[in-house]
């Protein structure tokens, strides 16, 4: 049973996906029927799901990984079924387990035509996201990588709003390009394994750590990390995402910035950290340095957007450039922070584009000109809203504010000085300014959070269509529930989550910094604890 | 000897008429000066102790391949080029290329160094292969498979001529498991006009037309009830 | 007696004569009368090669294309025949329903 | 002169065997004709289903043959036809191809009112042309094998007789044929002349010459292969090399060579089309591979000097190194513009031969050890390409209807939810033809990547990847306009005839098959390795 369970974890959505089509062409089918199975099946698939807790509290320490799956699959190519769960992907894949069913329950409604595609599209999706996360052959990852695409791409195009074609492409060939590259990369890496399996070819790595070489490794690094910096997206590749989040019906918006976004930096941790380590440490004042304005660039430009839908877009552009900032200061404090940071980031953000659903669903609006005073007529949204925007900004005691602790924290105490060469002069760049400049994003997030609040919810009622608008139902609370249950939690109590990620989160910490001290980055280190 | 007379003068008139055949507007001048360069083939074929194959250039090319085109050039009454201006622009630079490099071929060709004398001196003597007989043992022996192909291969050449050069029936109308939701074309009297390809809707349109008109035979009316379908 | 070089160059630039032949003709029948030249040009070569050797083999592989030759002529004209009765011209560049 | 002979005939070399699964087709197609002569318009299905019942047994022959492709007699018909796995697997894909549109086209000539059974011996006709081209050993037999093909080919075009366009597909497919063919047929005679060797005169010949030592050219692959190192006209070699790779540029629709393909795909009747793209490019891939890979093969000086076989091997890879990248750009930057959907897979197929050219590379550059595995990639690819390109010819097939009236990406528009069967299938062979995970397309370029970057084309895949990228516009144009735009006109769905629904459930299947477990296949085609390789090194 246990090896099965991630098979079981894949496949379950996609016999979901089955069963709407075949319900399709039965004869009693009605429209209303399809979102019942969906739910159904990814319910189903959230439960499942909640075996994965029954591993070890320490799982993932030295570099084992659970529920493991291995067969052979292609095997004149070496590419394997492997599949597995460690501390990293465990949190993503509960994660995507809880956010299908509540995204779901979100379009009851809202979703008025092609019922069947889009709940089977839902349902492949949830799918390729699970296997994403739990592939560990370089091959299957890419196939769930790019399947995670293609019902994306049919969700933004279909069921998405005005500029729905311009976004739907936009973002398919961003993401696309991305991966190809990264395909060559894997294909590359074969050739110098021969094979896709990633434990052997992080085994055969560290037997040998100088089996590729490093203007090879530099390729590879860039192949792959470009692809996941689409994904993320890093500030100057972030340009798709406010398009597409902002044409994805509801349901789509949350699940892309809950769980799509989180690939890419997934991504990062598990291949380019774990593979190319040096490299890694090679490029990180980049990535460091591209975090940060990316966290400042997302926080400035959400001010200024008259769409609330846009606003939040941005203001993921802002919080993943914290993931990506937490990653790379190669601290155990600072890349638990950004793994926390991911869940954060999925829960809260995932809610606040359900509350924007909500509201556009009412006034088929997202301006925020046309609202003004909603608090009067919805006061329980209002209330719900302004603490999904507070765990969004990082109120102490709420989620959002451990995430950024841990990841500033970690950062401040690298210690290290990032090393810029310019032709031949060298720039040093001291983790404190990094921080520093970082933090400020956190009180620009405060600014065009509340000052969106102000124009949104209070103050008098100004369009007179907002004055008999209906508050939340108890599917919208339902639904919004467990989110708010878990941003309370997760900031109140966050041992659990991180206790079973440290032992993963260490191993790829330990790759990166031990091993020689070549490089730009750690002849400039100095360890400070 | 003979030879070298010989080959200058049929050589010249087989470029000769090759590039009469080019320079020519009227495909039928055409014809006949290219049957000047099969021609003088021959006789070129004749100074490379070839005979069979000078006979057969007579026979199959002269008399038949060229006959069939002059044949279908007054059948179709084939008018004359009109000069303009050419359009087939993107092969000029490759036929200019092509040409250069043929060109250059042919000049390296006539410089070819070394082994050439050695060829030569083999030319020099008369030689039994250019006979009949030789080629039929070898048709027969070695090149048995490539000569029964040929036959599958005539026989595609038939298949092919006789399928496209036939007449066939009048357009057709209607087809099962054509549906079509355009109208069909109406002459300025109310007549249907059938191009190839119509379907359903026109077959229909054509029957209600003919019923009209009191034409309506059983095939019509069968055509209508199958575009229902 | 005549080098051997002597016949191929002939044949290079009867080839030659062709090709250009294909491209600048407008009028299907005559550009198909350079393909034959071609084909011909290509005999020549093949003939005297085998001459010169002694071997057979070129000799049969000219019998052969003349086949080819005779059956692709016939196909050939099956079509100008079947397109002249759809259109009463044989000039590509009337060839208005198709881009070229 | 001396007339007088007495050559006896030394028995040829027959060898039945060898050539079953040629012989069973060639007998269907006269069979189909025979049937189609006497049983008059009413039989229209007799022939398509004697046709498949062939193509099912000739496939049985390919399958029963497989197992001898190791063996010693391995070559028939003095060297004519060889077996190999390369032959066998090239075999199968044809039969595929040939069967596949077979059921595409017995509803269409229904539709068309057009003689079922000309088309169905056309058909085969030209499958065996293409199955002479693999298994041909000698030049000889490769050009006849082509003239088969494309005679056929020529007349399968212009089959809607009463329709311009078609007639006038026919006719340009007709004209740059056979001006390739021409290019061909020198490139042959020049290798044929360069490959000048002496051998002692038949003994048996009677008269003065029999004491004459002779030379002889050859236009057998393995042969051709053994003298290029001492061919007495090397620079011939390379002109003839040169003008073969022009001949076969042509039949594999390669730029600059392609300029004949838009037009002529775009004319032809759809399910001919499908064919053409599928088939006759993956003969021409076969009788390309085969030549240039063994008879031009890196061959070592045994001296300090360059060898001529090792600079001509240079030579022809670098030129299809240039062939490969210029392929795969022209077909995915002139596809993107395309407003026509047969002109723009027209344009795909381009691509996609560039892609499979890749494969070719890496196996021209590939030791013999590889080589196998390469060949095996480059036949995988054309397998794949040709089920999701026979798929996406058969939805078309039944969009365009009667007249191939519809036929612009226009006619496609918001048909998505309406005819949800036919759009999602045509989606998946677009997905495919783009190369997304899970379908065949991903596969085969997986493989052929592979093969290139293991012998170090970083560039080239590095291009075609890129290519790739801007491959992923023009597929996923169509599917946005079927999916994402709303219809204009009325649209009425058109009923799946069933041999269509066969062909599309084989195709998706296939499609889906070749894209989750290549494994099996791709281990067939490796079997063993092309024999004149073996020999050689």
């Amino acid at each position: 049973m246990q090896q099965y369970l991630l098979t079981i974890l894949i496949l379950l959505p996609a016999v979901g996906a089955l069963a709407v089509g075949l319900h399709g062409s039965a004869p009693y089918a009605r429209a209303q029927h399809y979102r019942w199975i969906a739910l159904g099946f990814s319910a189903l698939t959230f439960a499942v799901s909640l075996l994965l807790l029954g591993a070890p509290v320490g799982l993932g320490a030295g570099g084992t990984f659970h529920f493991v799956q291995d067969l052979p699959w292609v095997e004149s190519v070496g590419a394997h079924y492997h599949l597995g769960v460690d501390g990293i992907s465990l949190w993503l894949v509960l994660l995507t387990t809880l956010l299908v069913p509540v995204s779901i329950l979100s379009s009851w409604t809202a979703i008025e035509k092609r019922e069947l595609a889009f709940y089977a599209s839902m349902l492949v999706m949830e799918s390729a996201m699970i296997g994403v996360f739990v592939s560990l052959d370089l091959l299957l990852f890419y196939l769930f990588f790019e399947a995670s695409l293609v019902p994306m791409f049919f969700l933004i195009g279909v069921w998405g709003g005005d500029r729905k074609l311009y976004a739907a492409i936009k973002f398919f060939i961003y993401t696309a390009v991305g991966s190809l590259l990264m395909l060559a990369g894997i294909i590359a890496l074969w050739y110098a394994f021969g094979t896709f399996d990633y434990a052997q070819i992080l085994a055969a790595l560290q037997a040998d750590p100088h089996r590729l070489t490093a203007e090879w490794a530099f390729w590879l690094f860039l192949a792959f990390a470009f692809a996941f910096s689409i994904k993320i997206p890093l500030f100057p590749l972030h340009t798709w995402l406010p398009d597409a989040h902002t044409e994805a019906p509801t349901a789509g918006s949350v699940i892309l910035a809950g769980v799509l976004l989180k690939m890419g930096t997934y991504g990062l941790l598990r291949f380019n950290f774990a593979l190319f380590p040096e490299q890694a440490r090679n490029f990180a004042p980049l990535f460091v340095v591209l975090a940060v304005i990316g966290i400042i660039y997302g926080a400035l430009v959400a001010m200024v957007q008259p769409d609330v839908k846009r606003l939040v877009a941005y203001s993921s552009v802002s919080h993943m450039g914290f993931v990506v900032l937490g990653m790379f200061s190669f601290t155990e404090w600072g890349m638990q922070g950004a793994l926390y940071q991911m869940l954060n980031h999925g829960v809260s953000t995932g809610a606040l584009f359900l509350l924007v659903g909500m509201i556009y669903e009412r006034r088929h609006t997202r301006q925020i000109a046309d609202f003004g005073g909603l608090s009067k007529p919805m006061p329980l949204f209002a209330t719900l809203f302004v603490f999904t925007a507070l765990s969004s900004v990082g109120l102490p005691l709420l989620n959002g504010f451990v995430g950024e602790f841990l990841i500033m924290f970690g950062t401040w105490n690298t210690g290290f000085v990032y090393l810029f060469w310019v032709g031949e002069r060298a720039f040093h760049l001291n983790t404190w300014v990094v921080t520093m400049l970082a933090a400020t994003g956190v009180i620009w997030a405060a600014v065009y959070m509340l000052w969106m609040l102000q124009r949104v919810l209070f103050g008098r009622v100004t369009n007179e269509k907002n004055r008999r608008l209906a508050d939340l139902n108890w599917r919208e609370i339902g639904l919004l529930l467990p989110l708010l249950a878990l941003m309370v939690f997760m900031g109140a109590y966050p041992r659990p989550f991180l206790e079973r990620s440290r032992a993963s989160i260490e191993q790829v910490r330990a790759r990166v910094v031990a091993g020689e001290t070549q490089g730009v980055f750690s002849a400039a280190a100095q360890e400070s604890k | 000897m003979f030879t070298i007379p010989l080959f200058v003068l049929f050589g010249a008139m087989a470029v000769g008429c090759a590039l009469a055949m080019v320079a020519q507007r009227n495909p039928l001048y055409s014809a006949i000066s290219l049957i000047g360069v099969f021609v003088s083939l021959a006789c070129l074929y004749m100074t490379l102790q070839a005979p069979f194959i000078a006979a057969v250039q007579v026979i199959v090319y002269a008399g038949a391949i060229m006959v069939l085109v002059v044949f279908v050039i007054m059948l179709l009454n084939v008018e004359e080029e009109v000069r303009r201006p050419v359009r087939l622009r993107f092969l000029v630079p490759v036929g200019v290329l092509l040409a250069a490099i043929l060109i250059g071929e042919a000049a390296f060709i006539l410089k070819l160094p070394g082994a050439a004398s050695r060829i030569d001196a083999f030319g020099q003597r008369p030689s039994d292969v250019g006979l009949t007989a030789s080629i039929g043992t070898a048709l027969f022996t070695e090149y048995l498979l490539p000569f029964e192909v040929t036959s599958v291969l005539i026989l595609m050449a038939l298949v092919g001529a006789i399928t496209l050069a036939r007449r066939t029936a009048t357009p057709r109308l209607a087809a099962p498991g054509n549906v079509d939701t355009e109208p069909p074309e109406l002459g300025p009297r109310g007549e249907v006009f059938i191009r190839p390809g119509d379907t359903a809707e026109t077959g229909r349109a054509f029957a209600r037309h003919q019923l009209q008109r009191g034409e309506a035979a059983a095939s019509a009316k069968r055509t209508g009830e199958e575009g229902e379908r | 007696m005549i080098p051997l070089s002597w016949y191929l160059a002939l044949s290079a630039v009867l080839f030659t004569i062709g090709v250009v032949g294909v491209i600048i003709k407008r009028n299907v029948i005559s550009m198909f009368m350079c393909i034959e030249l071609m084909l011909n040009a290509v005999n020549l070569t093949f003939v005297a090669f085998s001459s010169y050797f002694g071997d057979v083999t070129g000799q049969l592989f000219v019998f052969i294309v003349m086949t080819v030759a005779a059956a692709e002529a016939a196909v050939g004209l099956g079509i100008v025949i079947a397109i002249f009765r759809n259109r009463e011209s044989l000039d590509v560049d009337d060839a208005s329903v198709l881009r070229l | 002169m001396n007339l007088s002979f007495a050559i006896p005939l030394s028995a040829p070399d027959v060898n039945f065997r060898l050539l079953l699964p040629e012989l069973i087709l060639s007998v269907t197609g006269v069979v189909v004709m025979l049937v189609d002569a006497f049983t008059g318009r009413s039989q229209r299905r007799a022939t398509a289903t004697l046709s498949l019942a062939g193509l099912a047994a000739t496939a049985w022959a390919t399958l029963w043959l497989w197992p001898s492709a190791q063996g010693a007699d391995t070559r028939a018909w003095g060297g004519m036809i060889v077996l190999d796995p390369m032959r066998l697997s090239f075999t199968l894909v044809f039969l595929i191809v040939a069967a596949l549109t077979v059921l595409i086209s017995a509803i269409w000539v229904e539709w068309e009112g057009l003689p079922a059974g000309e088309f169905h011996t056309l058909l085969l006709f030209a499958t065996v042309g293409m199955m002479l081209m693999a298994s041909g050993n000698d030049l000889v037999m490769i050009f006849l094998g082509l003239e088969i093909l494309s005679i056929a080919t020529y007349v399968m075009a212009g089959f809607r007789k009463n329709d311009l366009r078609s007639n006038e597909s026919s006719l340009k497919y007709f004209i740059l044929g056979s001006f390739s063919s021409a290019f061909l047929l020198y490139g042959i005679a020049l290798v044929y002349g360069a490959t000048a060797h002496e051998v002692s005169a038949q003994p048996q010949a009677s008269g003065a010459l029999a004491q004459h030592v002779i030379l002889a050219g050859t236009t057998n692959i393995s042969a051709i292969a053994e003298r290029v190192n001492d061919g007495l006209y090397p620079p011939l070699l390379f002109a003839g090399a040169a003008m073969l790779m022009i001949g076969f540029g042509f039949k594999i629709a390669s730029a600059p060579f392609h300029v004949w393909t838009p037009d002529v795909y775009e004319g032809a009747p759809t399910p001919v089309t499908a064919f053409m793209a599928a088939g006759p490019k993956a003969a021409g891939f076969a009788a390309f591979m085969r030549v240039f890979l063994l008879a031009f093969p890196f061959v070592a000086a045994s001296g300090q000097m360059r060898s001529t076989g090792a600079q001509l091997h240079d030579a022809w890879l670098g030129a299809l190194w240039i062939l490969a990248v210029l392929t795969m750009t022209v077909g995915n930057v002139v596809a993107l513009v395309q407003t026509n959907v047969k002109r723009m897979l027209a344009y795909s197929s381009i691509a996609h031969a560039g892609y499979a050219l890749v494969g070719f590379v890496a196996a021209g550059a590939a030791d013999s050890a590889h080589q196998t595995d390469a060949v095996a990639a480059v036949v995988f690819y054309l397998l794949a390409y040709a089920v999701m390109n026979l798929g996406a010819f058969a939805v078309v097939t039944l969009i365009a209807r009667s007249g191939d009236r519809r036929t612009d990406i226009e006619d496609y528009r918001g048909i998505g939810f309406d005819s949800p069967a036919l759009s999602l299938t045509l989606s998946l062979f677009l997905l495919s033809l783009l190369g997304v995970p899970l379908t065949a397309g991903f596969m085969g370029k997986v493989m052929v990547f592979s093969q290139a970057l293991g012998e170090g084309y970083k560039w080239l895949v590095v291009i075609g990847v890129l290519n790739t990228a801007i491959s992923v516009y023009y597929y996923l144009g169509l599917i946005v306009v079927m999916f994402f735009r709303e219809r204009t006109t009325e649209w009425r769905a058109p009923r799946i005839p069933t041999t269509l629904a066969v062909v599309l459930v084989l195709t998706v299947a296939g499609v889906i098959y070749l894209g989750l477990f290549p494994g099996r296949v791709i281990n067939a085609f490796r079997a063993v390795q092309p024999i004149a390789v073996s020999s050689l090194r």
